[in-house]
């Protein structure tokens, strides 16, 4: 047993001490720290959340000496009740790896700018932001009618809800570009587009208490098993204890959740468009559909179709499409009825490889009135070149059958990161949006923006900014060249970074900045890396996938001289004067003066600056820090959240109400609109949801006519599918142990330990026809560029003849520089899922 | 005994000092040598050879397998597998042709330990100690192998120093190293050739091969012989020589071809008269024509 | 409270025996517990607790020891062993 | 002087010899005695060291393996290693610790390909088959699978998940929601590759690679399992059993 002299001293100490005392002392030194253990071992406890996926899991985060020690599943908290996934077990090591950053670090030797350079050196913040405003300057003018086009800012859902308020304000708002995407463009917008196109409104109808109400569940490209494992081992317990209960699982290979399905089908890649067309045919032509509910709630619609891939523009493919847009046309039901019925049992099992019997009780378990059913995608329905399509036609077949917006009925998109819904979504950090569901591109929306900001009307561009892949491309065209990312990875995160991120972010033309606790990839790639507090080193607000917003207080010192998003951003703000951003016209119609700094009119405005910084306490009273507070002198989180809540009650769009910051400091979180001191846990459904008027019975307010949307769209093929060179269909995603792009799982060593390294999932006859063996080198290839990794045949993904898998967390090992950045043309979401790639051996 | 402190010294004068050490210096060298084979493959990660000293398997191809063990495994019921076997035939083979215990003195790494105890226990003027009869090690070979038998276990395998030292050198040394040292010691201070003079089961194996083996030394101008007792000196064996040597009269020799010569050599280098030389024990001229002048010339130096 | 000087070359560790009434013996042992520099290392039932006590950044182990007395239901608080060394000796690596 | 007496010594008396014989004849006798009492030693090896595939039973290995460390050449992995004196394990023999270093189990059993004496059996063919261990869930206390945790780390490394391991569903009856996956190994399909020691999560592994002989328990030959007999058989043991009807009320089932 090894113990430093202290601790023998110690024990000495106390055995002397035992024997005056006439009691015996325990026999070891372990019984005796055990003793003092259940007398209260030091530590604070207090409640937080996960930082990990969009389920929310409620965590209680023990601290004791200016360092987080232990964590706990909070055995209250509604989502988890005590449980954690093997991510929750480890959040306690999150913070401490070895190379956290500590000090601004500046590309080039000696604190000197060289975008040539490949060493970096340490600098002061101070000099940092100096070297930061001025390359944001040299790109800013002030009289461009389109505002800031050449900076850009790309962020989280990952960043707590006032560090996505600030940056979206900061951006829009002080330095005129609407250039500021999350990367939740990567994962959830094409079900943000399907959700506006449908409802009008953002996020699910339903929430997390479906997976106790449903009878049946149906996962449309979502691995629960593994990436929502909390969610997952409710929907199983469901399954278990209610007789009757089934399971389906679609997905283009075998994956965990197929162990519980009753009904597994793997299909082909991208025919799940069909195969939903055909489930819709099917309740038409059985009669099953609620006409009632359609006559009430319903309009029919049809969308533009052949719209392309969103690829670059001289693409072939772009060249050859004949639609553009998104626009809905509404249509008869019978035309409706029509359209779909080309989608017949034969036609969509050859298409799809499904066995006809399995399609058939899938769409008999949609057409059956009396089974409630809650229906779950993640990235296989959003990382789609057709995503804002094929989340519609899911929205079809529940419109169709009446089932949603009621317990146990509930299309319910399911998110990846943990604040996607609270932050990237909800407080407008995408390129079209503002705050609670407004969009950059209406006047109207613009000016409550403007009011509510006490800005004059004409500072935020009308036109949508650059969206995350365009980001990319703009700066490899050198159209974008001050550039700062945050709390996201995006060179590993994005796709087909060979020809487009990697040589955006070498561009001589461009500044970038990253800021991040670790050394990521991206920072790698950055000028100018910037060391970040995370977590539980500020305090910060999270909302999940059930829009449920969950609050932290800050608990311990970030390391070294780092600094949380929201500190850097509001900092950076005073290094502007109103004359670097705004043109004189717009600064005279403000009435503030030329000098003032952006600072004081974003921040220091008399509204976020109104609560003055005193100690944040919790119930029992103990004091926490608050860094923010100590620097600015006020209390920044509360005033931007206070400030965000006028939104939700000023604004022109109804529905994102939330309850004021302090109850959800003294809450486990609540699921929004909270009205009437009220959560709410079923939208637009008479008696849940408050918006819906007595007597209506349902009331999709989102629309101006109340009414959701069912829109046809058709099954078009993907972007690139295999062929004679390049004969795999190449699938990314993610394991249980690794979240994110692994920069903080990855530095646990427990589970690095477990998953080490990305390898490519394939069929044992693949690998064979290759002359491959399990666990053997091999370049995975696609047009755009190879990975080297080894060949897995056996374990947790068992994918068909012709399709890899393989996941992206791996820092070793770029899954990015093969995958190609085809997007949904709506949503400009990424297909991850599918591209052409061959396996050879290395 | 010899009176003279240092054996070889006429040998220097006569011969020069790398004539006279010419056997014990490519000795080194092929004990290394063997080692180096081993130790390439786990330090460049090209492979030679694979294995260790029990077994092993040359460019892929070639199998050898130390006779000895497998002769272990046989007595402790176990009839290995073809490659095994073959391989210890070429080895066997290759014994029998060069000289049983031309594995103790060419190959086995103790040798070198043993050999370094018995140099500083003459420079250090160490008397006395345990002393065993030299069929001791016969008796260690016997009870090896019914031990093996009786237990089912290659029991040997657990202590021997040989085999232990070797793949320590290989695989990672560990405590192997206090194998060693305990060898060195008991050489040392306990008994003077104590391990492999007397008492290493591995030798004996090798010796009772070597009763057959062809390659051998001969005392070919015996008749030269000026009694200086130098061979007798620095002979880890002494009890191999008298017949080959003095046996003219008792018409022995001059083939020494007892079992325990390891055909170190040394005899041939430190006699100053040339009196030995490697040969086959077959039979072959005795005191033949001398050759060239140079030898004459060291003669008469002498 | 006296601040504690930068750099302390010495080390204090005392063992002190507390005593306070059974009904308040587990408050007692919260409140110690949560104190910095104190370790509880041994309770029984009658009231009474075995301590150590060590100097922390901000305070010298005796006058965590002083104010031990002044903790609500602690009745008596005695020093009965104490040891003083360097810092860096304290933190040398032991092995038994 | 003359080597006289060496080559003449060999006059010895009759009496001297035999006393000389005995005596060497008795200490060879200790020497063997201490050695198989090593032996022993050597045949009880540590629960955590795992014998390579197809080392089979450790009598039969401990008889054949030579000690030669072809396997640890040919492992791909630093998996194998050979038994130093401080090991703990019969000094030479190849085995592996699988909290450090599993069985990554290659397609091609590389190190029974290399052995030269079938030490490790050529028989085997199949890595499937290869039964090296048999990994036990020693800790339900500690196990995060079993206090509901999603976990389940070892079952997903598992090289035959699904069959070696596999999760049974267990309503958690404290929260009312949730299920419990239970890890269940499964001897039928375990072959020991110790990945789930390897990468169990916690401080100290709760599932482990323990001998087969240690691990598995045996039933009684005096009770079958009708069930798996009547599976087995295809149809009842006993035939010719009949049952009557129970007598219920009119219209009911």
């Amino acid at each position: 047993m090894n113990m430093n002299r202290r601790d023998f001293v110690k024990a000495n100490a106390a055995a002397a001490t035992a024997v005056a005392a006439g009691m015996s002392l325990p026999a070891t030194m372990k019984e005796a720290k055990a003793a003092a253990k259940s007398a209260g071992d030091g530590i604070r406890w207090d409640k937080g959340v996960c930082r990990f996926c969009g389920t929310g899991c409620g965590v209680l985060v023990g601290t004791k000496d200016g360092r987080v020690v232990a964590t706990q599943g909070d055995p209250d908290a509604p989502v988890n009740k005590g449980l954690n996934c093997i991510k929750g077990y480890f959040l306690s090591k999150i913070m401490y790896g070895k190379d956290r950053l500590t000090k601004p670090l500046l590309r080039g030797a000696g604190g000197k700018f060289d975008k040539n350079s490949d060493q970096f050196s340490e600098i002061s913040w101070d000099q940092a932001f100096d070297v930061m405003a001025e390359k944001w300057k040299a790109a800013i003018d002030p009289e461009d009618p389109k505002g800031a086009t050449k900076v850009g800012m790309f962020g989280s859902g990952q960043w707590t809800v006032w560090e996505g308020y600030a940056a979206a304000k900061l951006m829009k708002a002080g330095l005129r570009s609407n250039n500021i995407d999350p990367n939740a463009r990567h994962c959830m917008a094409s079900a943000v587009g399907a959700f506006m196109r449908a409802f009008g409104i953002d996020e699910p109808m339903g929430c997390y208490d479906d997976l106790e109400h449903a009878d049946a569940f149906v996962l449309w490209g979502a691995n629960m098993a593994e990436m929502h494992p909390i969610l997952w081992s409710r929907l199983t317990n469901t399954r278990l204890t209610k007789p009757g209960s089934e399971v389906h699982v679609l997905s283009t290979f075998e994956h965990r959740c197929f162990e519980l399905a009753d009904n597994g089908m793997i299909f082909t890649p991208q025919t799940d468009l069909a195969i939903l067309n055909y489930i819709a045919n099917h309740i038409i032509e059985t009669k099953a559909y609620d006409k009632d509910f359609l006559d009430k709630h319903v309009n029919i619609t049809k969308t533009v179709t052949d719209i392309g891939y969103g690829l670059r523009p001289n693409h072939p493919l772009e060249k050859k499409k004949t639609g553009k847009g998104g626009k809905l046309t509404k249509i008869a039901f019978e035309e409706y009825a029509k359209a779909v019925s080309k989608y017949t049992l034969d036609y969509t099992a050859e298409l799809s490889g499904v066995p006809k019997d399995k399609l058939l009780k899938l769409a008999k378990l949609y057409a059956d009135p009396k089974k409630k059913i809650s229906s779950y995608w993640t990235m296989g329905f959003n990382q789609h070149t057709r995503g804002v399509w094929v989340n519609g036609l899911l929205y079809n077949v529940h419109l169709l059958m009446g089932k949603i917006s009621e317990p146990g009925n509930s299309p319910f998109s399911l998110t990846g990161q943990p604040s996607a819904c609270g932050t990237a979504r909800e407080v407008g950090t995408f390129a079209h949006r503002l705050p609670a569901d407004l969009v950059v591109k209406h006047p109207k929306h613009r000016a409550a923006a403007e009011k509510i900001w006490k800005i004059p009307d004409g500072v935020i561009p009308p036109k949508p900014g650059y969206h995350a892949v365009l980001q990319n491309r703009m700066l490899k065209d050198g159209k974008l060249n001050a550039y700062w990312v945050m709390c996201t990875n995006n060179m590993q995160a994005a796709p087909n970074m060979n020809e487009e991120g990697l040589p955006g972010y070498r561009n001589p033309k461009n500044f970038i900045v990253v800021s991040d606790p670790y050394f990521t990839v991206t920072a790698q790639a950055a000028d100018l890396v910037l060391p970040t507090s995370m977590w539980m080193e500020k305090e910060g607000a999270y909302g999940n996938a059930e829009r449920r917003t969950q609050f932290w207080r800050q608990q311990v010192k970030g390391p070294g001289a780092s600094k949380s998003d929201l500190w850097q951003l509001v900092e950076f703000s005073k290094r502007f004067k109103l004359s670097d951003v705004w043109s004189k016209a717009v600064i005279a119609k403000s009435g503030y003066g030329a000098d003032k700094s952006l600072y004081e009119v974003l921040y220091a405005n008399g509204q976020v600056d109104q609560f003055p910084a005193d100690p944040v306490k919790d119930a029992a009273g103990n004091v926490y820090g608050n860094d923010e507070s100590e620097h600015f002198g006020f209390y920044l989180q509360k005033g931007i959240f206070e400030e965000y809540r006028r939104f939700q009650f000023e604004g022109p769009k109804k529905g994102h109400e939330m309850a004021d910051f302090d109850t959800y400091h003294n809450s486990r979180g609540l699921r929004w609109p909270v009205l009437d001191g009220k959560e709410t846990l079923w939208r637009f459904r008479e008696g849940y949801d408050a918006h819906v008027p007595k007597g209506a019975g349902m009331k999709f307010y989102g629309k101006p006519d109340g009414k959701a949307n069912i829109i046809f769209a058709p099954y078009e093929p993907a972007a690139e599918s295999p062929d004679k060179e390049y004969d795999l269909w190449l699938s990314t995603g993610r394991v249980l142990e690794h979240w994110h792009s692994g920069s903080m799982t990855r530095r646990v060593p427990e589970l690095y330990r477990t998953f080490p390294n990305a390898k490519i999932y394939m069929h044992p006859d693949d690998a064979g026809k290759r002359g491959l063996k399990r666990g053997q080198e091999v370049k995975v290839q696609t047009r755009r560029g190879e990975v080297l990794t080894r060949v897995e045949t056996r374990g947790r993904n068992k994918p068909p003849m012709g399709l890899i898998f393989m996941p992206w967390f791996d820092a070793s090992q770029l899954v990015n520089k093969l995958t190609l950045d085809a997007t949904d043309p709506l949503s400009k979401e990424t297909d991850f899922k599918k591209c052409a790639c061959r396996v050879v051996k290395a | 005994m010899s009176t003279k402190a240092y054996p070889g010294r006429d040998a220097i004068k006569a011969k020069g000092w790398f004539a006279a050490h010419r056997w014990l210096i490519i000795r080194r060298l092929s004990q290394f040598a063997f080692l180096g084979l081993f130790l390439i493959g786990p330090l460049s990660g090209y492979y030679l050879v694979k294995g260790s000293i029990a077994s092993s398997l040359t460019f892929d191809t070639l199998p050898l397998t130390d006779p000895y063990i497998l002769l272990q495994s046989l007595a402790a019921g176990h009839v290995p597998e073809m490659t095994a076997l073959v391989g210890a035939l070429i080895v066997l083979a290759a014994y029998l042709v060069v000289g049983g215990r031309v594995y103790c003195a060419w190959v086995c790494p103790v040798n070198i330990i043993t050999d370094a105890a018995h140099w500083l226990r003459v420079r250090l003027g160490i008397q006395g100690g345990l002393k065993f009869s030299r069929s001791v090690r016969y008796w260690m070979l016997g009870m090896t192998l019914i031990i093996a038998f009786l237990t089912g276990v290659l029991a040997w395998e657990l202590v021997n120093p040989v085999t232990l030292i070797y793949r320590g050198l290989i695989f990672g040394l560990g405590w192997a190293w206090g194998a060693a040292l305990a060898l060195f010691l008991f050489d040392l201070l306990i008994s003077e050739r104590g391990w492999c003079g007397h008492l290493c089961p591995v030798g004996a194996f090798y010796a009772t091969l070597g009763r057959f083996s062809v390659f051998r030394v001969r005392a070919v101008y015996r008749d030269d012989c000026d009694d200086c007792m130098d061979c007798y000196a620095v002979c880890p064996e002494q009890q191999v020589i008298p017949a080959a040597l003095k046996g003219a009269k008792q018409n022995t020799g001059p083939v020494i071809d007892a079992g325990a010569c390891s055909n170190c050599g040394r005899c041939i280098d430190v006699c100053a008269l040339s009196v030995f030389q490697f040969g086959s024990r077959f039979a072959g001229p005795t005191n033949p024509a001398r050759r060239p002048p140079a030898d004459t010339k060291l003669r008469t130096a002498a | 409270m006296a601040t504690k000087p930068e750099a302390p070359a010495e080390f204090n560790i005392c063992g002190v025996f507390v005593e306070t009434t059974p009904n308040r013996l587990q408050a007692v042992a919260r409140t110690l517990a949560e104190t910095p520099g104190i370790d509880i290392h041994q309770t029984a039932d009658d009231g009474r607790l075995v301590v150590t006590i060590e100097d922390t950044p901000d305070k010298f182990a005796s006058e965590t020891l002083t104010s031990l007395r002044s903790v609500d239901g602690v009745l008596s608080a005695s020093l009965v062993y104490h040891h003083c060394d360097s810092e860096a000796k304290m933190l040398e690596e032991i092995t038994s | 002087m003359k080597p006289q007496g060496i080559i003449d010594g060999g006059a010895r008396n009759r009496r001297k010899f035999l006393a000389d014989t005995a005596r060497t004849a008795c200490s060879i006798g200790i020497a063997g005695l201490a050695l198989a009492h090593l032996v022993r030693g050597a045949q009880s090896r540590p629960a955590n060291a795992v014998r390579p595939p197809g080392a089979g039973a450790d009598d039969r290995f401990l008889s054949t393996c030579v000690r030669c460390g072809l396997c640890v050449n040919d492992c791909p992995y630093p998996t194998l290693r050979l038994a130093r004196i401080e090991d703990d394990v019969a000094v030479g023999t190849p085995y592996f610790v699988a909290r450090d270093y599993p069985c990554e189990m290659c397609d091609d059993i590389p190190c029974v390909a290399a052995c030269p004496t079938g030490a490790l059996d050529k028989r085997l063919t199949s890595i499937d088959d290869a039964r090296m261990g048999l990994a036990v869930l020693t800790d339900k206390e500690t196990c995060l699978n079993f206090l509901g945790l999603r976990c389940d780390v070892c079952y997903r490394v598992c090289p035959l998940m699904g069959k070696a391991i596999t999760l049974e569903y267990r309503p958690n009856r404290r929260t009312g929601e949730h299920a419990a996956f239970i890890p269940t190994v499964h001897s039928d399909a375990c072959t020991g590759c110790g990945k789930c020691e390897h990468a169990c999560v916690l401080e100290e592994a709760a599932i482990k690679v323990l001998p087969g002989s240690i691990a598995k328990g045996r039933l009684g030959s005096h009770y079958r399992l009708g069930w798996q007999e009547k599976e087995r058989k295809g149809e009842a043991l006993v035939k010719g059993i009949t049952d009557l009807p129970d007598r219920m009320p009119e219209g009911r089932p």
